[in-house]
């Protein structure tokens, strides 16, 4: 066990570092010279001294090398112009963004697990094929189309939700908090419902199938608990999994919701900082959002051992 | 059980001849290693069917494989004729190809989905550009119709039009269509009803005949094996428990694992008891720890400390009858029935 | 010949019993996507396309004839024909769907962006079925370090959350379509590479692969005549649904800014500029949202359709 | 050892004066794409109290289904079940599943082919015996555990304490069916069902798990209905054997008189195309010609008749029906049955 975890913690750590090296050479590979696009106007001896200071004239495998030791010491770096520090930014966007993830990853759940259930239970039913046929529909249905449609109608026209929001922090006030919260997490919701009570479906009704449900069955257990105690268990193994692997659509997702609704995120900020070719902050977000994205499958992985016997003592019994 | 040793093997011609062969895998990322085949020396004639049996997990099909290089072992040596196959690779291995061959277990797994019958059959003599385009397509015709398959209209026709026992049928037309030496059967008949065993039995048997092939014939069903096979041998936990023509094996064991497998055989004859037979209790080790010395000793009712602390080698006991066991059983004697089962 | 269906009794206890391990779970939103999608909508079924399927069939038909026509077409020009004094207008008869910020003509766009964002999708697949394609079938096949040095590869590249990835390409080498199509095509290469590497891994247990090595094919041969022919299906319904996926990707990234340069017309940039005009004319995001809609629906469905004839397992993915 | 502990289940109804299990006539259809498959076919037999009955046939006989349709174990969704299931005079063809659930486990029970797949292998193995028991009879969870506990060394688990804390995979799979038996046994049906139990497992294995069936099912008092594909298997543990073929019985006898005189062609061809143990080696095996029969289109007349050396134009044309017990009870559906004369089974073994 410790041996598997050591193991997948070393594999964090160097997917980690190839991400960042990645996008750190990807920002040496633009056209041009950074230094003029910062300042266009400025005379060559600014240049040279720009360049000095932003330690470009170092070899790539150096500048990485002081970037990640600024990084690991929790220092992001600073944003060309201003000097603004990438850190306060992270520090008020990356709740709200978190806080946005979190709420779609809850709903969808708490959503999709029961249809997903009893549509497998029920295959093949009115009920299961209509909730079947909306849900593929959902599909196809790209969140922004869903955070538009929002905007144009309950924001523009029916003018029921405040669009182009301020987030308001929760513990401040969480009625405002929810008010503004409401479109765009429903906008990154509805697809992850469809995902995830698809997948929960097709796994239930697979499980379902086999022998040991069966068994149940004719032990005399009754429908209801076959399908939460027996079935639902070994079937949302998957689903866990894939709601971990799903962070990554979750946060393209959440990219392009809060900036259909200004919502000051951590997406936002990226996408500012794209605009404005604001690479050292960009690297940071892109870093900080990879380490994210596989820390919280390495959770998932070591959770998903602990949950399923199976893999817990593979060792043991093999 | 068993042991080691080369007491068996023939000082005249062989076909197939492996000597102290070791396969084994690593289990999982644990560093660990199973031998499935933990030493085994065995020889085959020109002519023969041999027969291997025992229980899941004896290595009887990793050996096959590893005999035709498809697991390749970690040791030993597999004489094919004169060449050593352990020591081949790449395009020399593969030349070898044609004359040794291999039925499955599963008909369906083994053939191709998305190809057809015809091509199927053809791939051994195209890969090898064995004669010509008309030649190779009446050789696909003859065998097809050999085995018993409409010939004409299953060239055109993809696995899953055909039954598990077709499928079987096409799997061998397949195997001799290269004119092999040699065919290793791996369970070619477990999958399927007894009333196509005994079709697919009698058709190796024919072909065979007719194509003066060697077979080796792998089974876990011990009356399958006796029906076939010229000789037979008995596996337990990667290692060699006993060889011999099998009327003699069967009629008087003299190792106790092949005395407990055939006592536990089901009898369709109501007049036997089954409850009264001798047999052996527990279920086989895991590989990954075999039992020291004899590694039949956990179940055998008759092993003493000797058998734990050496491992027997193997011994000709009778003329063509070789075992390895320190304490075979004489002729006629029995296993002593369990205590359990008396209860 | 097999009768149509000689035990079938037993079959379908052995249907209701049909535990497939499922130890490869779906590790990227394609491939959850395409696990989404093809959860069983379209029931497995006789020879023939479904009424529904011909409707998706045609929409796209309908589709690619209209990019590739469009220079043909008797249609506005959708950069030039601009008259700003009709801007943001609602649909009229000579308009069908409106006119956008500059008094363009959204239908002539939509055409347009349509050959566009397409072509973008296409190319972006196709580069990534072919070298994604290679690199899975390969390391699916070699198993030992081979497999295992490719494996890791893939999962690095899958490491980065895609449109994450697409943002990050773009935004630092430039908005060109050259950019964009390789941006996605990156994001597609892992996610075809890890399809066909599992179901090349599960095809290549079957023993009709030990049979062709038994018979003397070499790997090449092997991986061509008996491995790719079974792995195809798998790989060409998820290329149906990456298709689907970087068309929404590419809206997305120019969504947020991030897309082609808005002096190429794909459907992101026509969604872009009617973003400013949400409350005089919701017209100019809907239509081409409607039509996002349809094609990404379009091809779930069919890309469902073809695993459901061809029973591509969930579980092989 | 435990009886206690279950005796006041295995005791609770006194019995009627109902055969245990009375089936007539009963039909399973399944709906499918292609057409309505006849898996079980009007298959009609009585069960008395404690004995045990053996269902033989090849894969699509539909033997197993008929052990799930006569329990009512099959999804209700594209099957059709008609006909009639008598347990302890009380009918069980078209009860719902509330009713069923309180035979199920506590009246009869089953004994599964995999026991790999036939156990949760996400719930220990405690919990999933103490569950049927707490489901059946009103006891407390330290009492369940017990019960447990005694069912496991009844089936002659080593270390019970330690095996009710493990997961199925952490054990082998003898010890797996070992469990699913106790499981089956728990609340002291009246009736067990084993379907092909101990097709999974090898050879030496599985006549430690056939004892351990016939001594439970001798010391409770339970009747069985054991399903196999193997002669073999039911020919010393059955009291009467019931040979399938394309969903219906064609022979049915005492097991001592089905194997001395058996009389239908399916029958005997069945017992000489297996190669028997007694027989020299290559000893040419008589085969069954032909493919199992479909069960959309079925042959018409005597669904056998197209693979029977014996048939006629008759055999073609009428199907023969399941003739009334003898002074043996012996029953066949044959025109033309095997004389006695022409047995060649003397050689049985």
């Amino acid at each position: 066990m410790l041996r598997t975890f050591t193991l997948k913690f070393l594999r964090l750590v160097l997917v980690v570092l190839v991400v960042t090296f990645i996008t750190f050479g990807l920002t040496k590979l633009q056209p041009g010279d950074p230094v003029s696009k910062i300042i266009p106007f400025g005379t060559a001896q600014q240049k040279a001294a720009l360049t000095q200071d932003l330690g470009l004239n170092e070899p790539v495998y150096q500048q990485y090398g002081k970037w990640l030791g600024n990084f690991l010491q929790g220092d992001f770096g600073k944003y060309y112009d201003s000097k603004q520090s990438v850190n306060t930014v992270i520090k008020t966007s990356l709740p709200v963004s978190l806080e946005l993830m979190l709420y779609a990853q809850f709903f969808a759940l708490l959503i999709a697990i029961p249809l997903g259930v009893t549509t497998a239970y029920r295959a093949g039913s009115k009920y299961d094929r209509g909730a079947n046929a909306t849900m593929f529909a959902l599909l196809a249905l790209p969140n922004f189309v869903v955070a538009l449609l929002l905007a144009i109608y309950v924001g523009a026209k029916w003018q029921l939700l405040p669009t182009q929001s301020n987030v308001i922090p929760f513990p401040l006030n969480p009625l405002d908090n929810w008010t503004y919260m409401l479109m765009p997490v429903v906008a990154l919701t509805l697809g992850q419902i469809a995902v995830y009570m698809r997948l929960l479906r097709s796994d239930m009704i697979a499980t379902l199938q086999e022998d040991f449900i069966t068994t149940a069955k004719a032990k005399g257990i009754p429908t209801r608990r076959i399908l939460w105690r027996h079935a639902l268990r070994p079937s949302s193994l998957t689903l866990l999994t894939v709601a971990g692997l799903n962070v990554g659509a979750l946060i393209g997702g959440a990219i392009v919701v809060e900036n259909v609704f200004g919502v000051p995120g951590l997406g936002k900020r990226i996408t500012e900082a794209i605009l404005a070719k604001q690479y050292p902050a960009l690297q940071s977000y892109v870093a900080i959002i990879a380490i994210l994205y596989v820390t919280v499958n390495f959770a998932i992985d070591i959770l998903y051992s602990v949950l399923d016997p199976r893999i817990r003592n593979a060792r043991s019994v093999a | 059980m068993a042991g080691t040793g080369k007491a068996h093997l023939s000082q005249g011609e062989t076909v197939l001849r492996i000597e102290d062969l070791f396969v084994e895998f690593p289990v999982g990322r644990s560093g660990l290693k199973v031998s499935a085949v933990a030493g085994i020396s065995i020889d085959v004639r020109e002519g023969e069917t041999l027969g291997l049996v025992g229980e899941s997990g004896c290595g009887k099909s990793t050996l096959g494989k590893a005999i035709m290089q498809i697991v390749r072992a970690n040791s030993g040596h597999v004489m094919f004729g004169d060449i050593d196959l352990m020591t081949l690779q790449g395009e020399e291995l593969r030349q070898t190809r044609p004359r040794l061959q291999m039925i499955f277990q599963d008909p369906i797994s083994s053939l191709n989905p998305r190809r057809r019958v015809g091509k199927i059959v053809r791939e051994g003599l195209d890969i090898w550009k064995i004669g010509d385009e008309a030649s190779r397509q009446a050789k696909v015709l003859e065998v097809l119709e050999v085995v018993g398959i409409d010939a004409e209209a299953a060239i055109g026709r993809r696995p899953h039009e055909f039954s598990g026992g077709q499928c079987q049928r096409i799997s061998i037309a397949r195997a001799v269509a290269t004119e092999p030496r040699v065919i290793i059967c791996d369970e070619p008949v477990s999958a399927l009803d007894v009333s196509v065993q005994a079709q697919i039995l009698n058709l190796l048997e024919d072909m065979k005949a007719r194509y003066g092939l060697t077979l080796v014939f792998i089974a876990h069903d011990l009356a399958v094996v006796k029906n076939i096979s010229d000789r037979v041998a008995v596996m337990y936990l990667g290692k060699l428990c006993e060889i011999a023509t099998p009327d003699d094996l069967y009629a008087s064991p003299a190792h106790p694992y092949t005395a407990a497998l055939l006592s536990a055989i089901p009898v369709a004859d109501p007049e036997v008891n089954p409850t009264l037979r001798g047999g052996v209790g527990g279920e086989i080790p895991s590989p990954l720890a075999p039992p020291s010395g004899c590694r039949f000793r956990t179940r055998c009712p008759l092993a003493t400390e000797k058998c734990a602390e050496e491992e027997p080698q193997i011994q000709e006991i009778r003329p063509n009858h070789f075992v390895a066991c320190h304490f075979p059983l004489a002729e006629g004697q029995e296993l002593p029935a369990l205590e359990a089962n008396i209860a | 010949m097999r009768d149509p269906l000689p035990d079938h009794g037993e079959e379908l206890i052995h249907l209701m019993h049909d535990s497939e391990a499922r130890s490869d779970v779906p590790a990227d939103s394609v491939t959850q996507h395409f696990a989404a999608v093809s959860a069983g909508t379209v029931k497995a079924k006789k020879k023939g396309l479904t009424i529904g399927a011909w409707i998706a069939v045609g929409w796209m038909t309908l589709l690619i004839l209209a990019a590739i026509l469009a220079p043909v077409l008797p249609i506005p020009d959708p950069i030039n024909d601009a008259n700003p004094l009709k801007a943001a207008q609602g649909p009229t008869l000579n308009h069908i769907f409106g006119l956008d910020g500059n008094g363009r003509d959204v239908f002539s766009r939509i055409i347009w962006g349509a050959r566009n964002s397409l072509f973008i999708a296409f190319a972006a697949v196709i580069t990534g079925f072919i070298i994604g394609g290679a690199l899975g079938l390969i390391s699916g096949y070699f198993k030992g370090r081979v497999g295992g040095v490719l494996g890791a590869l893939t999962d690095i590249l899958l490491a980065f959350p895609q449109l994450v990835l697409a943002l990050a390409v773009v935004s630092f080498l430039g908005r060109t379509v050259f950019n964009v199509t390789m941006a996605l095509a990156i994001v597609s290469i892992p996610i075809l590479a890890r399809i066909t590497r599992a179901s090349t891994l599960s095809w290549s247990e079957r023993d009709f692969v030990t049979a062709a090595r038994a018979q003397g094919a070499g790997h090449i041969r092997t991986m061509l005549r008996e491995i790719l022919p079974n792995v195809l299906p798998a790989m060409l319904s998820i290329a149906l649904l990456g298709i689907a996926v970087a068309i929404v990707a590419e809206a997305s990234l120019s969504l947020v800014g991030a897309g082609v340069k808005p002096d190429v017309t794909t459907w992101g940039n026509v969604i872009f500029s009617g973003q400013a005009y949400l409350r005089e004319a919701p017209s100019m995001v809907l239509f081409p949202s409607m039509v996002i809609f349809f094609t990404v629906y379009a091809l779930n469905y069919l890309g469902d359709v073809l695993r459901a004839t061809f029973d591509v397992r969930e579980s092989a993915l | 050892m435990s009886a206690e502990s279950f005796a006041e289940s295995s005791a609770t109804t006194p019995s009627s004066d109902a055969p245990l299990l009375v089936v007539n006539n009963l039909k399973t259809y399944f709906k499918t794409d292609r057409g309505l498959v006849r898996a079980v076919d009007g298959v009609s037999f009585t069960l008395e109290r404690g004995r045990t009955l053996g269902v033989v046939g090849e894969s699509g006989s539909g033997k197993t289904v008929l052990a799930r349709s006569i329990m009512g174990l099959l999804p209700k969704r594209d099957v059709e079940r008609s006909g009639s299931v008598k347990f302890e005079g009380v009918e069980l063809v078209g009860a719902d599943n509330s009713l069923m659930a309180q035979y199920w486990g506590d009246q009869m029970a089953m004994v599964f082919q995999d026991p790999m797949t036939s156990l949760n292998p996400v719930m220990r193995v405690g919990k999933q015996i103490t569950e049927g028991l707490r489901q059946h009879l009103d006891i407390s969870k330290d009492h369940a555990n017990q019960t447990a506990l005694a069912l496991l060394s009844s089936v002659g688990i080593p270390e019970p304490e330690r095996r009710l804390r493990q997961y199925p995979h952490e054990m082998s799979g003898g010890m797996r069916q070992r469990v699913m038996i106790a499981i089956a046994i728990a609340c002291g049906p009246k009736l067990l069902f084993a379907d092909e139990p101990t097709t999974a497992l090898d050879v030496t294995v599985q006549a430690q798990i056939l004892d351990l069936l016939q001594t439970q099912q001798r010391d409770r008092y339970m009747a069985m209905i054991l399903v196999t594909h193997d002669l073999g298997v039911v020919a010393g543990r059955t009291d009467e054997i019931a040979v399938m073929y394309a969903g219906k019985i064609v022979e049915k006898a005492p097991t001592k008189v089905l194997f001395s005189n058996l009389r239908h062609p399916y029958t005997e061809a069945l017992l000489s195309s297996i190669p028997k143990i007694s027989d020299p080696s290559h000893t040419r095996l008589k085969t069954i010609g032909g493919r199992p029969p479909n069960l959309i289109n079925p042959p018409t007349g005597c669904k056998f008749s197209p693979r029977c050396a014996y048939a006629t134009d008759k055999c073609r044309t009428e199907e023969p029906p399941l003739s009334a017990p003898d002074s043996d009870g012996h029953q066949f559906s044959c025109w033309f049955p095997v004389e006695l004369s022409a047995k060649q089974t003397s050689g049985v073994r």
